[in-house]
């Protein structure tokens, strides 16, 4: 009977059938929201000046037509600072995702190529790196670095590398096992070739899900880094100094300078996630009959 | 006198295929099966042939969409839903396959005595320990998981538990994979046992040599229809007696008697021929037997879906 | 966080060891011990490099914001009585020394052993830590189940939604909105600190203590529920859909007695070791809580270290949550193994 | 046996959400604290004031504001008179060098032991030692003449040195112990009853101190942070709450706004040398062609609209700067000008050659533009604020200037080639000394970055260092403001600075608290109030 063994109770209709407008639908949600945060960035470069541009007599204004996220308590407007902020931390989210990712490949490819010594030494690293609570590791890192945004680049990038590596290398560990590589080395290929064929094929669709799962990471932690104090310098308009500004207005009631950013971020991050998601699901080969 | 009579059961799934078109599955059509207290009935066929989907129709545990035609009564009366929820565990009960289906991280004495609680035993640990008892299980048994049983001890804690309610009706689904020989006799003499005591019993397997030992009669199920149902006698000699050409194909397929197994498979659900569904692999097909499905007839002793038997 | 849901193992022949063997025990316990020795020998070796390579002149970051009356004299004499100015391999010698005889140096920030400030400090954060622990694993935990026995329903799907829109919330920013929507506007809980302001702390009442702990528990919570919730719906769902439970249906069991009694311990065994794993996540996510409603505890201690320049006390705070965190991993590792049947107790393997 | 795991985990979780939400209802809060009652045994107050090492006074506890535990040699009256405390009298000898003090023989310490000349030389030669924050560089030794006279001998005259007096408490030396600032022991009106490090501070009345009694038996100090403080005094818990100025326009019931004056300062330092190629001792570039010149500097000091900085980001609660000691007798009221006249600031730039030739919106000279980064210390709210309205108040006249805010001291390091907003304002006038004598060029420290010089000024300085008469000295600070053609160091002088504002001290006080009679308070927002604690009283 070739349909379906149906044996299995409990399989709703959703689960059972697979839907093939589930593709076109992920393509769509894909394109729109790549649309969305690619507006995000354009308008946080036109803005620049608009954010920085203080009106001591429009100070705390709540929001209005002018200003629909209101000003903040140097009159400037908070729309305009929060999608400067949305840039910025889009910009760091993508330079740390990157390095870290790419650090995590290169270790994971290293691990699985060249031998158990290697192996072990990696993923000792990993599990340093892993024994530190993240932001407390997060601290130390800007706090080594002396904040700025190389600093917090960098300190998000050194903390988001070992999970992906871990990732990954059981991803490449799996693939050097199996059957034809071990057969390919029989054959007398290179560990070199070896790598090359078969380990980044299966690397680089893992390497792409990492990537965009790191993302939202990325972007949480250096809102948590600036909010703290540790990242960029309070007068730019980077999300989490926005925020850490809110506090000190929450008990003259201005509430929206606290809800409104937050909400931004949030969207942001939610749709870079659902991205990310849509994006795994259109590219990964084992989920795309999913 | 008659406990359970399947009549002209139907089951189908509905799936979605390209777009939004909607596509029938009609992965039962036309199935019977009467079964009488103290009598055990075996349930023979090829693997996707409707067995177990029998027993779940039967338990109320098919799927949600599930769409159900036909009529099932039980001592008389037609089993609706809500009929199958309450008889479930009290008076129809399962026996499953294999130890997977106990709850890996329970020990097994407390779950027969959940099981004698959910059917209203008034000391339900008590209840467990002479199921165990009845069963030849140590009370130790009690205190084990069930990846910690032996094959033996599994099937009889499966047995314990699934008659602890004093069911009316049993089914074991496939009781027999998997086991080495004593293990299979002891079990299926365990069912016989129970239906010697006036349980009607359902023994569902495709291990037909087994089931002609043990069963009163045997039903052979072919592409979610019943083929035949007959005495478990007539699987005899050279099997003249069967009437429908699956039956003897099947039994002449047996090792010990010709062994030559029958070519081709069943038909695939989403494309049902329109006559009898084994007339591609029948050597006795005419026409007519494309036109129509035919419909159970009584010929001798046996009840058979064939214009030609 | 990848942790991979335990999968059914094949049934093991051999019971499990009831009373572990004393070699098993102390194989188990020795082989954790070395590799957290080594792990935060690590550590140590990390922060010390990290602080080494700071920009920040820790005598200014010390002195704060009274650089602007200090002379030259002045700020060599602060140097040599915090000994800031020594060559780097000396003062990792001297640091490294003491911390093994358990001295971990002492405070600039708060002028007190770095040891006594983490004892103090933790003891705060402990309440906030333990309550937002619990708070987010049973919320978790339940709310995955009545999403799995609920799949598919507006119910489930909504639940779905909830945990995944707080997995990219800010904690701080979540934080914030209940310190304005609660703590503010309607004023039923105090703004800040651990105990009522101008009261003897000692002297404050465990509900005046659990007043003050009710909006940064419930902040931190929210880190610690997502993961939860979506791992133990996905677990609940795949057991819902197992064979067991079709025979507990077929043995007349349903509606909320089948999830409790076959659901809930198969969908703990994953739950409980990704609850003892959000230790490192909860402890990270105390630091932002612990700011917001100015909580006097070890995360609080950790950024006012981190904007002073306190070395010594942010590599202290640093080792002390290694500490946490691998403990909290073993713990989730054992308490699994005490749900899981399947798994022997002590079988002297250090299961990664 | 296997653990009984679910009961152990739903008893956990029952006890955390009974305690959990059985105390949201009842209110178990200290009561609060209605308007009209009899004088409170207890006073409560929000000034912040906190230092994390502790009370110790040879470590800079004390410095501004009230030490409570310890008492001084001199105390300051509210019109900012020395008067005598421990001392009852001092003499200063002709070359300016020795100070010679009487002391009082009936104050004692809290522990029992009287207060000797031993115990002060003891403080000062300490303070002097310690890594602490005190700077008494200039003193040679101390000596004890005998039980109550003691003798200061200085390395070069010092004429403000009786400030110092005012500020340094005493501690005993008998009793000084490494943790002497977590458990202080002094001869002041207050004794210390329990620190709660970042919590609270709570102190009760001295029962022998020599002194007038204050009005109160106990204080309790809390550090919260300003939204916490405003809630508390919203909550009615606070008698005296420091409150930052942009919260300082809050209506809180039972409580008035009390906008104490301060010499409490901001104001921007322009580097005074054009670039140099050199470095200094931090390997900062020296020189600034844009600041050196002075046509430019007083233009950015006429370009700016001091009295809107006041208003917008001070929130009303200060006064225009235009030296840093606008109202102290050392200060001089000619160096004022009319500020905020762009017209003028053109024209002054036009006349030194400043224009914008390209048409950017940006005037040059020489091929130099005229770009300016002002740095500000990132962590101060107030110079972010400030930094950020004068770059835009300076855009109006053609200066290309961008706020830049810098970690800690770094914002104070890179003065000798960027403007950098700093706060000065002490009752100690040898800040003016500090800030503008030309032998500080160079120094290790942040005193005079900007590197002026000019002669007249200088001479003014010594001569008011080394007056040995107050009124003489303060006479000689004045002047060195503002001399003949040019000279000095106002604007109308070489405008090395533009002083920006005076930050009001804001305070939200009960409303049956008189505080008597405020002092012009100095650097550092919150503490100083207390320096009049003594004397606060009941007035419903």
């Amino acid at each position: 009977m070739s349909a379906r063994a149906l044996s299995g109770p409990g399989l709703s209709i959703r689960e059972a059938g697979w839907l093939p407008d589930r593709r076109r639908q992920a393509i769509w949600t894909v394109a729109a929201l790549a649309l969305v945060l690619a507006a995000v960035v354009v308008a946080g470069t036109l803005l620049a000046d608009v954010a920085a541009k203080p009106d001591l007599m429009a100070r705390r204004q709540p929001p209005s037509l002018a200003h629909p996220f209101g000003t903040d308590w140097l009159g400037r407007d908070l729309l305009a600072r929060t999608l400067v902020g949305l840039r910025l931390s889009l910009m760091v989210g993508t330079l740390a995702a990157a390095v870290s990712a790419s650090i995590a490949l290169v270790l994971s490819g290293v691990a699985a190529a060249l031998g158990r010594w290697m192996d072990t030494a990696v993923s000792w690293l990993v599990d340093l790196f892993l024994a530190i609570p993240h932001l407390i590791l997060l601290i130390l890192v800007a706090f080594a670095l002396g904040g700025g945004i190389s600093g917090v680049v960098v300190a998000v990038a050194l903390t988001h590398w070992p999970t992906l590596t871990r990732l990954l290398r059981g991803e490449a560990r799996r693939v050097m096992q199996s059957d034809y590589v071990r057969l390919s080395h029989h054959l007398g290929k290179p560990g070199w070739w070896v790598a090359r064929h078969h380990l980044v094929r299966h690397l680089v669709p893992q390497f792409t899900v990492g990537l965009i799962l790191l993302f939202p990471h990325a972007i949480l932690h250096e809102a948590a880094l600036s909010f703290l104090g540790f990242g960029l310098p309070p007068d730019s308009p980077a999300i989490g100094i926005i925020l850490s500004d809110s506090m000190r207005e929450l008990s003259s009631g201005a509430w929206w300078l606290a809800l409104l950013p937050g909400f931004a971020l949030l969207a942001v991050v939610k749709s870079v996630d659902v991205l990310g998601e849509q994006l795994r699901a259109l590219t990964d080969p084992r989920s795309v009959h999913e | 006198m008659t406990l359970l009579s399947v009549e002209d059961l139907s089951i189908s799934f509905v799936q979605y295929e390209r777009g939004l078109r909607r596509v029938r599955l009609d992965v039962v059509t036309g199935l019977d099966l009467q079964v009488a207290t103290g009598e055990l009935v075996a349930v023979v066929g090829a693997s996707g042939s409707g067995k177990s989907l029998l027993a779940h129709a039967v338990l109320g545990l098919l799927p949600s969409n599930a769409v159900e035609g036909g009529k099932i009564l039980y001592d008389g009366a037609v089993l609706d839903h809500d009929r199958r929820g309450e008889l479930r565990g009290r008076e129809i009960a399962l026996i499953p396959q294999s130890v997977t289906f106990l709850d890996p991280v329970a020990r097994v004495g407390k779950q027969t005595a959940h099981a004698a609680r959910l059917v209203g035993h008034p000391k339900p640990e008590q209840a467990m320990i002479e199921a165990f008892r009845r069963r030849q299980l140590p009370d130790r048994v009690a205190r084990l998981y069930p990846h910690q049983l032996s094959g033996g001890m599994a099937r009889r804690v499966l047995a314990a538990i699934a008659t602890i309610g004093r069911p009316r009706l049993v089914i074991a689904d496939e009781p027999t994979p998997g086991l080495h020989e004593e293990v299979v006799a002891e079990t299926l003499a365990d069912l016989r046992r129970m239906a010697d005591e006036g349980t009607a019993v359902v023994l569902i397997t495709h291990d037909l040599e087994a089931a002609v030992d043990v069963a009163d009669r045997v039903a052979v199920f072919y592409a979610g229809t019943t083929a035949e149902q007959v005495d478990a006698a007539a699987f005899s000699g050279d099997g003249r007696r069967l009437r429908h050409p699956y039956s003897q194909a099947l039994w002449r397929a047996l090792p010990a008697n010709d062994f030559d197994p029958l070519a081709g498979s069943q038909p695939s659900p989403d494309d049902l021929p329109t006559g009898c569904l084994f007339v591609d692999r029948c050597p006795l097909a005419i026409d007519e037997c494309h036109a129509a499905r035919p419909d159970p007839r009584r010929v001798g002793d046996s009840l058979v879906r064939c214009i030609r038997a | 966080m990848a942790v991979e849901l335990l999968s059914e193992p094949g049934a093991s022949s051999a019971p499990p060891t009831d009373n572990p063997s004393r070699r098993g025990i102390v194989n188990f316990v020795g082989r954790r011990l070395v590799h957290l020795i080594g792990l935060l020998v690590g550590v140590a070796l990390l922060g010390f490099v990290l602080m080494e390579l700071s920009p920040v002149d820790p005598i200014d970051a010390y002195v704060g914001g009274d650089a602007v009356r200090l002379g030259e004299e002045q700020r060599a004499l602060i140097a040599e009585r915090w000994g800031l100015d020594d060559p780097t391999p000396e003062r990792l010698a001297r640091w490294a020394g003491n911390l093994i005889t358990g001295d971990m140096g002492t405070s600039t920030v708060f002028n007190a052993p770095v040891t006594h400030v983490i004892g103090e400090r933790f003891v705060a954060s402990l309440a906030l830590l333990a309550t937002a622990w619990l708070l987010s694993g049973v919320l978790g935990f339940v709310l995955g189940l009545v999403a799995a026995a609920t799949r598919g329903s507006l119910l489930d799907r909504s639940i779905r939604w909830f945990a995944y829109t707080l997995a990219s919330a800010p904690t701080f920013w979540v934080g914030l909105l209940l310190l304005t929507l609660v703590a503010v506007q309607l004023g039923w809980a105090p703004t800040s600190g651990a105990t009522p302001v101008g009261l003897d702390p000692a002297a404050a009442t465990l509900g005046q203590r659990l007043h003050h702990l009710f909006l940064p528990a419930l902040t931190l919570s929210v880190v610690g529920i997502a993961p939860i919730t979506l791992h133990t719906r996905a677990r609940a769902v795949e057991v819902l859909g197992s064979d067991v439970v079709l025979f507990a249906r077929a043995q007349g069991d349903s509606g909320w007695s089948l999830i409790r009694h076959r659901v809930v311990r198969n969908a703990a065994v994953p739950a409980l070791m990704l609850q003892f794993a959000s230790i490192s996540e909860l402890l990270g996510g105390s630091v932002l809580a612990e700011q917001v409603f100015n909580y006097p505890g070890l995360g609080q201690a950790t950024v006012r270290a981190g904007i002073q320049g306190d070395v010594p006390l942010l590599l202290g705070i640093a080792l002390f949550a290694t500490v946490l965190v691998y403990v909290g991993n073993q713990m989730g590792d054992i308490a699994q193994r005490l749900v899981d049947p399947r798994v022997p107790v002590f079988d002297g393997g250090a299961r990664q | 046996m296997r653990p009984r795991l679910r009961s152990v985990l739903a008893l956990a979780v029952l006890s955390v959400l009974v305690g959990g939400c059985a105390t949201t209802s009842g209110d178990s809060e200290p009561e609060t604290l209605t308007p009209v009652s009899a004088p409170p045994a207890e006073l409560r107050l929000a000034v912040g004031g906190e230092n994390p090492e502790g009370f110790d006074p040879t470590l800079g506890w004390g410095e501004y504001g009230n030490p409570l535990f310890q008492s001084t040699l001199l105390s300051r009256t509210p019109e900012l008179e020395l008067v005598g405390d421990l001392a009852t009298d001092w003499t200063l000898s002709d070359d300016g060098l020795v100070y010679s003090v009487e002391l009082r023989d009936d104050a004692a310490f809290s522990d029992g032991e009287p207060v000797t000349a031993d115990d002060v030389a003891y403080t000062y030669e300490t303070a002097a030692g310690s890594g602490g924050l005190v700077d008494l560089t200039y003193l040679d030794e101390v000596i004890a003449v005998d039980e109550t006279t003691v003798e200061f001998r200085l390395s070069r005259p010092w004429s403000t040195f009786p400030g110092r007096m005012a500020t340094l408490g005493i501690v005993p030396a008998h009793a000084h112990a490494a943790d002497y600032g977590r458990n202080p022991v002094g001869s002041g009106p207050w004794v210390i009853e329990r620190w709660d490090e970042g919590q609270q501070l709570v102190v009760v009345r001295n029962p022998d101190y020599y002194g007038d009694a204050p009005n109160f038996d106990r204080v309790v100090f809390q550090f919260t942070e300003a939204d916490a403080t405003l809630a508390a005094a919203r909550a009615g818990e606070l008698h005296v709450a420091s409150v930052p100025l942009a919260l300082a326009d809050q209506q809180v019931e039972g409580m008035e706004l009390v906008a104490a004056a301060s010499v409490d300062n901001r104001g921007i330092s322009l580097p005074f040398v054009p670039v140099s190629g050199e470095v200094d001792y931090n390997g900062e570039p020296i020189g600034n062609d844009v600041t050196a010149d002075l046509a430019m500097r007083r233009a950015i000091n006429y370009a700016v609209d001091r009295q809107a900085l006041v208003d917008g980001v001070l929130n009303g609660f200060g006064t225009p700067a235009f030296t840093p000691a606008d109202g102290l007798p050392w200060g001089n009221t000619d160096a004022a000008i009319e500020d905020g006249d762009l017209e003028r600031a053109r024209r002054i730039l036009a006349d030194g050659g400043w224009e914008d030739l390209d048409g950017d919106g940006v005037v040059e000279k020489d091929g130099v533009r005229a770009e300016l980064r002002i740095a500000y210390r990132a962590s101060d709210l107030d110079r972010q604020g400030l930094a950020v309205a004068v770059a835009d108040q300076l855009a109006a006249i053609g200066i290309d200037a961008t706020p830049e805010g810098m970690e800690g001291s770094a914002s104070f390091a890179v003065a000798p080639h960027q403007p950098v907003v700093f706060g000065w304002g002490s009752h100690d006038a040898s800040e003016i000394y500090r800030l503008y004598h030309s032998s500080l060029i160079g120094t290790e420290d942040i005193y005079n970055a900007n590197r002026f010089s000019d002669p007249y000024v200088d001479e003014q300085l010594d001569l008011a260092m080394s007056a040995t008469d107050l009124e003489v000295a303060a006479e000689h600070f004045r002047a060195a403001a503002l001399g003949p053609d040019g000279h000095g160091y106002a604007v109308e002088g070489m405008a090395p600075w533009v002083w920006l504002v005076n930050l009001d001290h804001t305070y939200l006080v009960h409303e049956c608290l008189d505080l008597g009679p405020l002092q012009i308070e100095p650097h550092g927002h919150g503490y100083p109030i207390t320096e009049g604690l003594s004397r606060w009283q009941w007035s419903c």
